[in-house]
């Protein structure tokens, strides 16, 4: 603590903002920033030398399109991932390191960033861009749309979660970031605690990405309720697109609840005011309180998309009706709801009473049950199946098989007695990443792999795929058993130095487990670049490589800026199976033109002032953030006066579009209407 | 399960008629979400009160420094700037572009006083030494309150936006969801504070 | 929520554009004069009313005073809710009060909980003085 | 490859040193069980799962011709009913169990037993602990010696032991994996954990929250001993000639890392009371006069200046904000002539008492004219004028 003072008189042009804020110091920030500093050049001397900007700028930056939107999310949180799972491998060298009165490499300054740091960037900043994309993308073509309801809003949404990424990245390399572990508690992570500029960025950053993800989540929940296709009921609506409505109902109804309660902090420590310092009246707990309000929910809305994908994966490689559609969305709804009556469960030992602990123990329970049936009903769509293992269906297995264990786990953190002897142990460590990397991780995957084709034109490399599978099943469970035993130990998160010399030999396997990680990460991002390589072979003219069910394979892959040319009419749950089972032919006339929206600057512009204002308000620049406050507002404004916010695809674009599509087709599959495209007149 | 049986053959896979989907189509019910989650903003803010309200450190209580008579004076403002509102959304649905700017300027001047009187409260209780600091009391009623005027200045710098524009570019449809929008905002900001003055004042100098 | 009141709640978005076709494409709720002015009327009675309870304690009875004035805040924001906000369970296929539902669920959950966390925390954590004299 | 782990964590655990599973004291041992019941009742669930997901995994693969394949086959009441059904009856009994015994296993529950074959004697009086953990050691009181122990504790076998626990400034959290379940420690707050061990050994205690640099090294030894060499240790103490008293705490209070054990032979015995009113400095109000008098309505517009700037901090740390004021403290005073006498006479513990007096007499009510309020230039400048004599100055 007191790494870094208060500076004694702030500067009104830098603030407190000095040379010392550069940590020199610490070689391993200096040899990270070389070399992100000497990446970042070439990745922009490659643009640039490209003539790339244009392109970038024209067809990325500034789109309104949900599809592109959704591949820079997830483009975004790969890259956050990275930095993230930089941070996990040096806390398990840490861990190895620090025995027998040794210190590690890593000091308590620099070791208590990192941990705090992997949470948060893990979960806001790799996690929720991955969920956010794959809905982003899905959604609206599993429903028959032509885009979200909010386009405008869809690109700021990204943009700002960008810069929340970005004031994040930032303190890496100036300043520091918290060091109060992910939630910031006070009076830990009060000005007393945390005099320095930690804990600024940590709010900030959230700050900021959290209008984002708040806004992204009421666009969608609009799109959803708003824009399906006709006779798309709300129980005919794919399993993905409901427990996605699921995730961002509860992004709308939590994440204000996060803004709030950080707000109450950076109030404290900006205004000095009392809410979190007992002198004056105030409670602590009232912080843990409120933000386990928003912070158990914000698990439900990180897993419930994925087991949409689930559901949508096991359905379509089991070549198979969903088992219990309906009990399927029933369990999701009743973990919506439930997943809000349970936060205190993350505080039982906080001495709240038996009753209050037993309460929210009992609720936290009851959540197994829909989730067990929903697991039970993955079982029951692969009986009687016919079982393809592609890499999505084999992420899914693996899922289930390691999933069920953190499940399990998680009911015994649930039983406060037992939460007595095990909370914030290396147990709890290991039963959250069994749920988060066994069910969202994986999910993600398996999402990736299954749904790549559809928006790329072709299938991910097989073999890299195999390989990062294997490594990260097997990585996984090297890597978390040992700490499940060492929390059964009494070993306790976060620690950064051990003196009891049994232990080193668990940390040595995790560390070995991480390492296999490590393979599979990197196999993955072969996966990628070997794919992208191999297009050509690899190629899927059908639009529907996988035999699909939902409507997003009616259309073509990739598929046309407007999605389709003419929206679905839907009669099953199934819209896309049911079509092809009765025969459906494209239809290749008639073709109209088809509004949509333009694209925009505007959400970068904002997204780059709240980065700016961001980082002015963390170093006191009172100035700028001033400048920028009112540039945003200005701004915003400004952007309200343009009323023609949209262009038409024209007829002929359209017809255009399809008639190359039928010819592709024509190709692929011989005897569909190949060749029998519609001149324009 | 789905019983085929009831399709007939020949089922239309497209609509007779593309669905329309004008631009703000979806914008009313947008907006209501938003606001629902604005709510819990101020849920998590009512909630801190209910927590702090009594927790003065040995300092003043709320029947120390509150003036019955300002916030009497602020919802009788508000009040009066709701129907206000009211009217000229009416006049919005007349097409008369004058009535509904008068009225809009008339809500934007309570807006403006409504504020006044609120600085005024705040800037005096500041000078006497109550000062957010001073008590988790006095730092979640100036947090939840001040929220409040918050959403209230913002409110009034929207709705001078939207004078502008109904005055530069008329009663069209897209500012008419606007003003629809602006009105939602402006009467959700009167039902916070019901909320308000009932939990906060009025209890407040009850306890 | 049965599955066939599930299905009622939105027909399907593109039917009910034409269903509920009433010459207004965006969907805005309408106010009529007598209706804003029902309203106001209330709102100023429902207001003066509690403000006058306190400030004059016509009833010394604080407890009383208290549920009346929030009894009061509730008819008053239902009022609102009504007569300024117009709402309309049908409107939007019946999501605005779906979603108004689910959010006074929520902030009841949030208000109540914290509460009732909090005072548990407080009964069996805060120090506690003996005062002879109170 | 599971298996194989399983193998291994069984060996492991089964090497006594997973100390959750095999601990010494009564309380962490019905903890332990509660765990083993939980998980039976959960493995109904999960070794069926994970038999039916590998069988129906390979059994269905798109190879096996043999295999049934009913691609509308999607519903099945009697399963729906089974799938929902049998956790819930799971959830059912385990609810009940948790129910039972968290009210059981409340930490502010005295003991009820001292192990599963012995009652709790009659005549034997609890051992009390007052435990603090500061930045980043622990400090154990025994008010029923007057001794205290500092990053070492011991106690009796076999005697229920009651810990008061709190702390100075961030949240901690205290365990002791062989005797009992973890509890938090918060400043200004006080919990309570009872818990009895049964066995003698040195048992490893450290703080199982994050709570900053030194966080760590913030272990203690925790020796259980026989009564004999209980009392034996209680002598040892006592025959240290250190006295832990405000200002001594005071000096403990800084941040530091890796302390050494240390022993105090003799301690105040309202010390604990005061760290936990956050009331060591004694110019500072204390949490639970300033609680009493906010229930009797607080002290009104006067009350606005019963705060000083902050002067004396122990922890060395800045921490005005920047938009906010100096720091300030409440001052334990409601007059000025008080306040100044205050300021003479700091470092007289009777001082104190004098405070408590009189704020248990009837409180000045808000807006009753007896009530003078303080002219804080007026104490500020008598405050500057002391501190500077270095009558005040914190060492």
């Amino acid at each position: 603590m007191a790494a870094a003072p208060l500076p004694e008189v702030i500067s009104p042009i830098f603030g407190r903002l000095t040379f010392a804020a550069l940590p020199l110091n610490e070689e391993i920030v200096v040899v990270t920033f070389i070399v992100v500093a000497i990446l970042g050049a070439s990745v922009l001397g490659a643009i640039t030398y490209f003539r790339l900007w244009g392109y970038l700028w024209r067809e990325w930056f500034t789109t309104v399109d949900h599809k592109r939107i959704g591949i820079m999310y997830m483009v975004l949180g790969l890259v956050m991932f990275l930095r993230g799972f930089a941070d996990a491998i040096m806390m398990r060298i840490q861990q190895v390191w620090a025995f027998n009165g040794s210190e590690g490499y890593l000091n308590a300054h620099h070791y208590d960033q990192i941990f705090s740091a992997h949470g948060v960037i893990m979960i806001f900043f790799a996690a929720m861009p991955f969920i956010t994309g794959l809905m982003n993308y899905i959604i609206p073509l599993q429903i028959g749309a032509r885009d979200v309801a909010f386009p405008f809003l869809n690109n700021l949404s990204f943009w700002m979660t960008t810069a929340g990424a970005i004031v994040i990245m930032a303190s890496l390399f100036v300043g520091e970031f918290a060091q109060t572990g992910w939630l910031a508690i006070p009076p830990l992570s009060g000005l007393d605690g945390s005099p320095g500029v930690g804990v600024d960025y940590y709010i900030w950053s959230l700050q900021v990405a959290g209008v984002g993800t708040t806004l992204s989540g009421i666009n969608l929940v609009v799109t959803i309720l708003k824009l399906r296709a006709p006779g798309m009921t709300l129980m005919k609506m794919p399993i993905f697109t409901w427990t996605g409505l699921c995730s961002n109902i509860l992004i709308v109804a939590t994440f204000p609840v996060l803004a709030a309660v950080l707000a109450l902090l950076g109030l404290d420590r900006y205004l000095g005011t009392a809410f979190f310092s007992a002198e004056f009246g105030g409670n602590p707990m009232v912080y843990v309180n409120l933000i386990w309000i928003w912070g158990h929910p914000e698990v439900y809305i990180l897993i419930l998309p994925l087991f949409g994908a689930y559901s949508e994966i096991t359905s379509t490689f089991c070549g198979k009706r969903l088992f219990g559609y309906s009990s399927m969305v029933y369990a999701t709804v009743v973990i919506t709801i439930l997943s809000y009556i349970v936060w205190l469960h993350h505080f039982f030992t906080m001495g709240s009473g038996a009753s209050v602990n037993s309460f929210f123990g009992i609720t936290t329970m009851i959540i197994s049950i829909p989730t067990g049936a929903k697991i039970f009903n993955w079982l029951f769509t692969m009986y009687r199946g016919r079982i393809r293992f592609e890499l999505p269906m084999m992420w899914t297995v693996a899922f289930i098989l390691t999933f069920v264990v953190g499940g399990m786990t998680g009911v015994l953190l649930a039983v406060p007695p037992a939460d007595f002897v095990l909370h914030n142990s290396l147990f709890l460590v290991a039963h959250f990443h069994n749920v988060i990397i066994g069910g969202v991780v994986f999910g993600v995957f398996a999402a990736i792999n299954f749904w790549w084709p559809k928006a790329f034109g072709f299938k991910m490399n097989q073999f890299w795929g195999h390989v990062s599978f294997w490594f990260w099943v097997v990585g996984y469970w090297v890597a978390f058993t040992p700490l499940y035993i060492l929390g059964l130990m009494g070993v306790t998160r976060r620690t950064r130095v051990f003196d009891d010399p049994s232990l080193q030999i668990w940390f040595i396997i995790a560390a070995a487990g991480a390492a296999l990680i490590a393979v599979g990460i990197l196999a993955l991002l072969i996966q990628v670049v070997a794919s992208i390589v191999q297009r050509k072979s690899l190629a899927d003219e059908t639009g529907d490589l996988w035999d699909g069910r939902t409507l997003e394979w009616a259309t073509s892959s990739p598929p046309p800026i407007y999605n389709f040319a003419f929206t679905p009419l839907v009669h099953d749950i199934d819209a896309w199976t049911d079509m092809k089972e009765r025969g459906y032919k494209r239809p290749l006339d008639g073709f109209g033109p088809i509004h949509l929206p333009s694209n925009t600057g505007t959400g970068v512009i904002i997204a780059g002032l709240s980065t700016v204002l961001a980082l002015a308000m963390v170093w006191y620049i009172w100035w700028l953030a001033a400048l920028s406050f009112v540039a945003i507002v200005a701004v915003a404004i400004h952007h309200t006066f343009n009323y023609d916010r949209e262009f038409d695809v024209s007829e002929a674009q359209v017809r255009e579009t399809e008639n190359a599509r039928t010819l592709r087709l024509g190709q692929a599959i011989p005897g569909s209407n190949a060749g029998q495209t519609v001149p324009a007149e | 399960m789905m019983d085929r049986a009831v399709f007939p053959e020949d089922v239309e896979f497209h609509p007779a008629e593309e669905p329309h989907h004008p631009e703000g189509s979806s914008t009313m019910l947008g907006f209501w979400i938003y606001l629902m989650s604005d709510c819990l903003i101020f849920a998590v803010l009512f909630a801190v009160h209910a927590v702090f309200g009594a927790s003065y450190a040995a300092g003043p209580a709320p029947k120390d420094i509150f003036e019955l008579e300002l916030v009497a004076i602020n919802t009788a403002v508000l009040l009066l700037s709701s129907i206000t509102f009211g009217f000229a959304m009416l006049r919005m649905h007349m097409g008369d572009k004058k009535g509904t700017l008068i009225w809009l300027g008339i809500t934007g001047v309570f807006g403006v006083i409504f504020l006044a009187v609120e600085i005024y409260e705040f800037t005096h209780l500041i000078s006497i030494g109550a000062t957010p600091q001073r008590s988790a009391f006095l730092s979640s009623f100036f947090t939840l309150v001040g929220t409040h005027g918050l959403h209230v200045t913002f409110g009034t710098i929207w709705l001078v936006t939207m004078m502008v524009q109904v005055w530069k570019f008329g009663l069209i449809e897209a500012n008419q969801r606007r003003l629809s929008c602006l009105s939602m905002f402006w009467h959700f900001l009167d039902v916070i504070w019901i909320g308000v003055f009932t939990f906060v004042y009025l209890l407040g100098v009850l306890q | 929520m049965s599955e066939t009141h599930l299905d009622q709640l939105s027909k399907s978005p593109g039917s009910d554009q034409h269903d509920g076709h009433d010459g207004h494409h965006t969907g805005i709720p309408h106010g009529t004069f007598k209706g804003y002015m029902t309203g106001f009327l209330l709102s100023v009675i429902l207001t003066a009313i509690p403000f006058y309870l306190v400030m004059e304690m016509p009833i010394p009875d604080a407890q009383l005073v208290g549920f009346t004035v929030v009894a009061f805040a509730v008819v008053q924001i239902l009022v609102h809710m009504v007569f300024f906000l117009h709402l309309d369970p049908r409107a939007e296929g019946g999501w605005i009060i779906l979603a108004l539902v689910f959010t006074i669920i929520l902030v009841v959950i949030a208000i109540a909980g914290t509460m009732w966390v909090m005072y548990h925390l407080n009964a069996n954590m805060m120090p506690v003085h003996d005062m002879p004299g109170s | 490859m599971k298996k194989l782990l399983l193998v291994g964590a069984a060996l492991a655990l089964g090497g006594c040193q997973a100390v959750v599973l095999e601990p010494a004291g009564d309380v962490a041992i019905q903890q332990r069980n509660l765990i083993y019941i939980a998980t039976a009742l959960m493995l109904i669930v999960i070794i069926p799962v994970m038999v039916m997901t590998v069988v129906f995994a390979w059994k269905y693969r798109a190879g096996n011709e043999k295999a049934n394949y009913d691609p509308n086959w999607d519903h099945s009441t009697k399963i729906e009913l089974a799938v929902w059904s049998v956790p819930l009856l799971i959830i059912v009994v385990l609810g009940a169990v948790t129910w039972t015994m968290t009210h059981l296993l409340d930490p502010y529950r005295p003991l009820g037993r001292l192990d599963s074959d012995k009652a709790i004697i009659a005549n034997v009086e609890p051992l009390k602990v007052e435990v603090v953990s500061l930045d980043w050691k622990w400090l154990f009181i025994y008010p029923q010696y007057g001794v205290a122990s500092l990053n070492v504790m011991a106690a009796p076998v076999d005697r229920p032991i009651e810990f008061s626990l709190t702390s100075t400034v961030v949240m901690n959290s205290f365990y002791v994996p062989a005797l009992a379940g973890m509890i938090y420690t918060m400043p200004g707050m006080e919990t309570k954990l009872h818990a009895v061990i049964n066995e003698p050994g040195d048992f490893d205690g450290f703080s199982a929250n994050y709570s900053g640099k030194g966080f760590s090294e913030m272990r203690f030894n925790f020796m259980a001993r026989d009564d004999a060499g209980f009392d034996e240790w209680i002598e040892s103490v006592r025959a240290s000639e250190e006295h832990l008293d405000r200002t001594l705490y005071r000096k403990l209070e800084a941040p530091t890392v890796s302390d050494p054990e240390r022993l105090f032979g003799s301690v105040d015995p309202d010390l604990f009371d005061l760290i936990v009113n956050m009331c060591v400095d004694p110019a500072k109000m204390c949490m639970s006069e300033m609680m009493a008098i906010d229930r009797n309505g607080g002290l009104g517009l006067a009350g606005i200046h019963n705060t000083l700037p902050e002067t004396g901090l122990s922890r060395g740390v800045a921490r005005a904000s920047v938009f906010g004021p100096a720091p300030r403290y409440l001052a334990a005073i409601c007059t000025p002539d008080e306040a100044i006498a205050a300021l003479r006479e700091i470092e007289k513990p009777e001082v104190r008492d004098r405070f408590k007096r009189l704020t248990s007499l009837n409180l000045p009510q808000p807006h009753e004219a007896d009530m003078t309020p303080i002219m804080i230039a007026d104490l500020a400048a008598t405050f500057e004028e002391l501190a500077s004599d270095g009558r005040r100055t914190t060492p």
